[in-house]
């Protein structure tokens, strides 16, 4: 069995004291998204989110981490598993947990649901259900950007499975040659769905093949949300700066099953295996990080824990009260002018 | 008989065949390991070993090519899409490749694959994973489009689609896995292109297919209880379509509707209503109507979810149209 | 007015929207150094530069990916396919990205895009280039259709489209880029959606798109030799469909034929025979017929191919059906 | 201007005499398709040929010394230009000239025409017309072999410009995570229509797109009929006895227009680029060789020549007056009980 990260990319000495705010800030964000996961399992189980629903848990660093070293104009396209992103961009908890209890005040108006969040005032342009299909789409909001002649770069967040998939060839080849601002941002958490990675692909490096494309590529730590931060860093200077790609494999797990109705381990991971990754809990690496810098304390961190806890329950009672769109959304947003 | 769920019902389909034929084998995504996204194939890896239950990469387009590569190779492939609303990234290897090869060829080259998954309106699945696709696969010449309604047509329809030496796509219904009904035991063969009357009457004729079978019986149960006697065609094989036994029925009744989950504009039912008119034209006594899904991406919020769907009370509202009939509620 | 190719009048649409807006880019195989695979871009890279049309590999999902997304980031692309055949690769950045991305998003995104290229049959491809795929398209709520059959109507449509907030599947005819027509100049808009009657008559109602309209028309002047006045009715926007138009006319004529180019099952046809036996019932003095291309993948051979097509004889003879008219030759 | 081949894979030493039929043979078939491609070229001119029709002349060592190295169980699939393939395999000159006038004494019965050329008894399993579309059955047709226990190998014949296409990735993915006894021949002839590989391939050198699937690769030089030979011999035996897939890149160059309708030059490459290539004619490169070596001499390639020109005759004039098929045939073959 694999372990998750031999990382390439190790951010090198101690912590900065002048951005331990900021430090201190994305252990809050992946504390909210953690204890938002949480609560949307719970309403799962009672019935009040319905269809699908894939769980970040496990992944949280990735999101924070990277999203924190982007510009608020940037784009942002993710797959389905993509209510850790939408937090972390700042969508506030409670639009998206309306949106997964289908409600009027969520972020797609309860018409997405969770498959589909979407803010664009956030550049935060979706939640995609057809594996690798976004990839074509962040590339053309990097085709967008290099046209208009902005300083946007576009980001976009897939599993590890969806490198297998034509979509993602027919991107990157279109990216590297024509040196769109773009990071393709590979969640590498060894499944997708049932079937382990060395299973679907070919090599085991996902990173290896920005090489078909002559594309700048790294393997990075997911568990480490500084690791991660620095290394999207470099890729964001990449894409703002020399204004070509990169493809980032991105080495994380997920604690959870594939979404709801998968259970945590059985026919294609053992119990053993899931207990092992969660040692390395990007929560409590960062956590105990910050703490053993003397950034943070046990003390702050419970009660950190427990506003979110707070803001999360809120979320989740605002959701529950919401009002469902009226019967006549049926019909409206199809078109322009419908 | 005994009773057993749609989904069991498929899998027994597929253990007899691959036990009959060695050439049979089954590909897709999760169909081995994880005993199929639906379940489908459970137990089938254990049975036949992975060369036969094969699990593939997220590539739809890639291994839907390559099973109608090693069908023109000879061996006869079950090609599972985890849904068919991914299949659309693979239909130009069922429209340009499958559908072509035989004619292409001259003749020389079949393609006696079978690809299959379930279809229709999922359940709060949202736009890109509620959708009908089975217009697109009728609209080909070349290939045969098979959908069952009951677990006895799913196990009887799948061994003959299996049998078949052309490539035929299967869709099953998302919504239909869990429902249970008799099947015989043993070899229970039902022949591809030819509806079933799942219900006698001579007011009206409700055409159906899958998912909307059980809709149409519920509709006709309602209706007897208003003493309109509905009979019920399910087309089970929507190519080719079984005109015979539909307007054998419309001859009787002089009135007809036509009920599928899909989109309205050149759905399925379209083509039911352009043959009725054009083939007992002065038998009928009213316009054909249509029950479809409602002209829209499917919504997520379960209200809107449940206006976007067909349900019985639709199609007997569209009864009640055909028969002229003014309804007090 | 100044008599111009089909062709060029799109290239005119083209270049005047580009020189009108910015944000309008060209992209697609062989759209700038080669000058277009059938010249409809040509001259553009010249006058536009190599970021405003853009060459790509030969990955259509991949590069309608991208113009889904540039306009999702509030550009206005023209994504061309080089045949309409081979978009079948890219249909689901069509039906799944393009056409759901405004619902999905609860009407926070559009995509403001035109997807366009030739399709309907041509001369001799054979079974994989010879393709009429309208009725995939205009099954999806959120695309909408459009097929000119004239140059006039290339131009204005076009312009329409491309200042058009929605996805829009922009389909030529093939065999249409060499014919000449008045294209009024400058600013000549077309607004989708509306049906043009290119031959008013008082006795069959002919509905038509793209390549058909000329066999229509065709057909009508043979008809009228006879004493028969045929109303041509040219779809020109395939979704949204102008049923008022098309009512209207058979409610004046009380007979109606469907035309087009591609295969029979749930065809565009099928969705107009719905349309009108529902609505106008009672004026229909015969049941709609259909002219359609041959129930059969294209074969290569010419006279086999001529056989598979629609000609204008085939629309007479289906005129003469719903007339209930022999006819000795 | 790249040259056409920093060839990785040279035979060593000179001409093996005792293989002198062989070589002999190899030069007769070469010449066979070009005098053919050239009578084809003329009939489309007049009218005999409709629809598209993609000349392979220039190409000929790639499809004689590649096709020389199978057996007669082996599967081959190639793209729309194909005319040299089949002709290679055996597929006589006139039943492929009476496919491309559309008779029915054609190889698909007139019904597939120049793109779509079929022999199965040959195990040609077509000409296709949809780039890329045929590289995942061709993977298929391995798969089968495997799958039975043969000692079958597939090859695909595809241009340079497919394998920037979805279907290449995906394909070539699973046949390398499977080890599937099939080889990737790419004729890289350098363009795809109007586009050269370098405006459309971040990368150069096609054959590193192996990497991205730990596949076996060479760069070949497909203008030296003995070299390509070799190479895939090398390629067969890693399929036939390794089992495992091979991707070989193959530079050649077209000195014909993409299809009748593209004139040979002009606004994507020019006359000199063609002239000079033209220097590396791959019949006149064997024909001086076996010359030199003595194995032949000027007066039997007169010889052979004419007697091909002869052979070609026939064949159109057996095309020209062959019949068309029935029109019933039109219904036909489009089921198996059609
Ligand atoms: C084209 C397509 N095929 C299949 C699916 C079904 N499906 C949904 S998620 C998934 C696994 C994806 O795994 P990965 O890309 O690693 O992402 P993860 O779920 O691990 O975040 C599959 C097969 C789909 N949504 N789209
Ligand atoms: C999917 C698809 N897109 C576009 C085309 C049109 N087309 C036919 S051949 C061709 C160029 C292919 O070039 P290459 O693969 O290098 O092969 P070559 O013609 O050089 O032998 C194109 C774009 C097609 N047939 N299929
Ligand atoms: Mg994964
Ligand atoms: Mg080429």
């Amino acid at each position: 069995m694999a372990t998750t990260a031999p990382a390439r990319s190790r951010p090198r000495g101690g912590l900065d004291p002048a951005r331990a705010d900021v430090y201190r800030d994305w252990l809050r964000q992946m504390l909210l998204i953690r204890r938002f996961e949480e609560k949307a399992g719970e309403a799962y189980s009672l019935g009040k989110i319905g269809g699908f629903c894939h769980l970040y848990i496990g992944q949280e660093a990735v999101a924070v981490g990277s999203l924190a070293a982007l510009g608020p104009d940037d784009y942002i396209t993710c797959s389905y598993r993509e209510h850790g992103h939408a937090l972390a961009r700042g969508i506030t908890a409670q639009t998206v947990m309306a949106e997964l209890f289908g409600k009027a005040a969520g972020s797609s108006k309860g018409k997405g649901g969770s498959m589909h969040l979407f803010d664009a005032s956030l550049g935060f342009l979706g939640g995609h259900g057809i594996v690798g299909g976004h990839i074509p789409l962040a590339t053309g909001m990097a085709f967008a950007a290099k046209y208009r002649g902005t300083e946007q770069v576009a980001v976009c967040y897939f599993g590890e499975a969806a490198v297998n998939n034509g979509a993602f060839h027919e991107a990157l080849n279109m990216a590297a040659l024509w040196k769109l601002p773009v990071i393709y941002l590979c969640e590498n958490n060894r499944y997708g769905m049932g079937t382990a990675l060395e299973r679907a692909s070919a090599i085991y490096d996902i990173s290896e093949r920005a090489s078909s494309y002559d594309m700048a590529n790294e393997v990075v730590d997911g568990q480490d949300v500084l690791i991660m931060y620095a290394a999207m860093e470099r890729a964001v200077q990449r894409a703002r700066g020399d204004k070509v790609p990169t493809l980032l494999e991105v080495r994380t797990y997920r604690f959870m099953g594939h979404s709801m109705s998968d259970p945590i381990h059985g026919h294609y991971r053992t119990k053993e295996e899931v207990e092992d990754q969660r040692k390395r809990d990007p929560i409590s690496v960062w956590s105990q990080r910050l703490i053993a810098e003397g950034l943070t304390d046990e003390a702050a961190v419970k009660a950190l824990d427990k506003a979110i806890i707070g803001e999360v329950n809120d979320a989740y009672q605002f959701a529950d009260e919401a009002g469902d769109p009226e019967i006549e959304e049926l019909f409206k947003d199809v078109y322009a002018d419908s | 008989m005994a009773i057993v769920t749609y989904r069991d019902a498929l899998n027994q389909a597929l253990r007899e065949e691959m036990q009959r034929d060695a050439d049979v084998f089954l590909m897709g995504e999760e169909v081995g390991v994880y005993q199929g996204a639906y379940k489908v194939s459970r137990g089938l890896l254990d049975e036949f070993g992975p060369m036969r239950v094969v699990d593939t990469p997220i590539t739809e387009l890639g291994f839907a090519g390559v099973g109608v590569g090693a069908a023109m190779a000879g061996l006869r492939p079950v090609i599972e899409f985890m849904t068919w609303n991914f299949a659309l990234l693979a239909i130009d290897q069922l429209v340009n490749s499958a559908a072509k090869m035989r004619y292409m060829s001259g003749g020389q080259v079949g393609v006696p694959a079978v690809f299959r998954g379930p279809g229709g309106s999922a359940l709060q699945l949202a736009s890109q994973h509620s959708q009908a696709f089975e217009s697109y696969y009728a609209h080909i010449p070349g290939l045969k489009v098979v959908m069952p309604a009951t677990p006895a047509d799913a196990k009887g329809l799948l061994k003959s689609a299996i049998r078949d030496d052309d490539p035929i796509v299967f869709i099953e219904g998302e919504m239909l896995y869990n429902t249970k009904g008799e099947v015989p035991e043993g070899e229970h063969v039902v022949p591809l292109g030819l509806a079933d009357v799942k219900r006698s009457g001579g007011d009206v004729t409700i055409v159906c297919h899958s998912k909307t079978v059980s809709l149409a019986l519920k509709a006709a149960d309602e209706l007897a209880g208003e003493g309109i006697e509905a009979e019920v065609v399910d087309l089970r094989t929507v190519r080719p379509l079984d005109s015979e036994t539909i307007l054998s029925s419309v001859a009787r009744t002089h009135r007809c509707v036509v009920a599928e989950e899909g989109w309205p504009f050149a759905g399925i039912g379209a083509q039911v209503v352009d043959t009725v008119q054009r083939e007992v034209f002065d038998e009928l006594d009213a316009p054909v109507f249509r029950v479809t899904g409602a002209d829209v991406p499917m919504p997520y919020n379960k209200h809107l979810e449940r206006a976007a769907k067909v349900d019985a009370g639709k199609i007997v509202a569209a009864v009640n149209q055909v028969l002229y009939r003014e309804r007090d509620e």
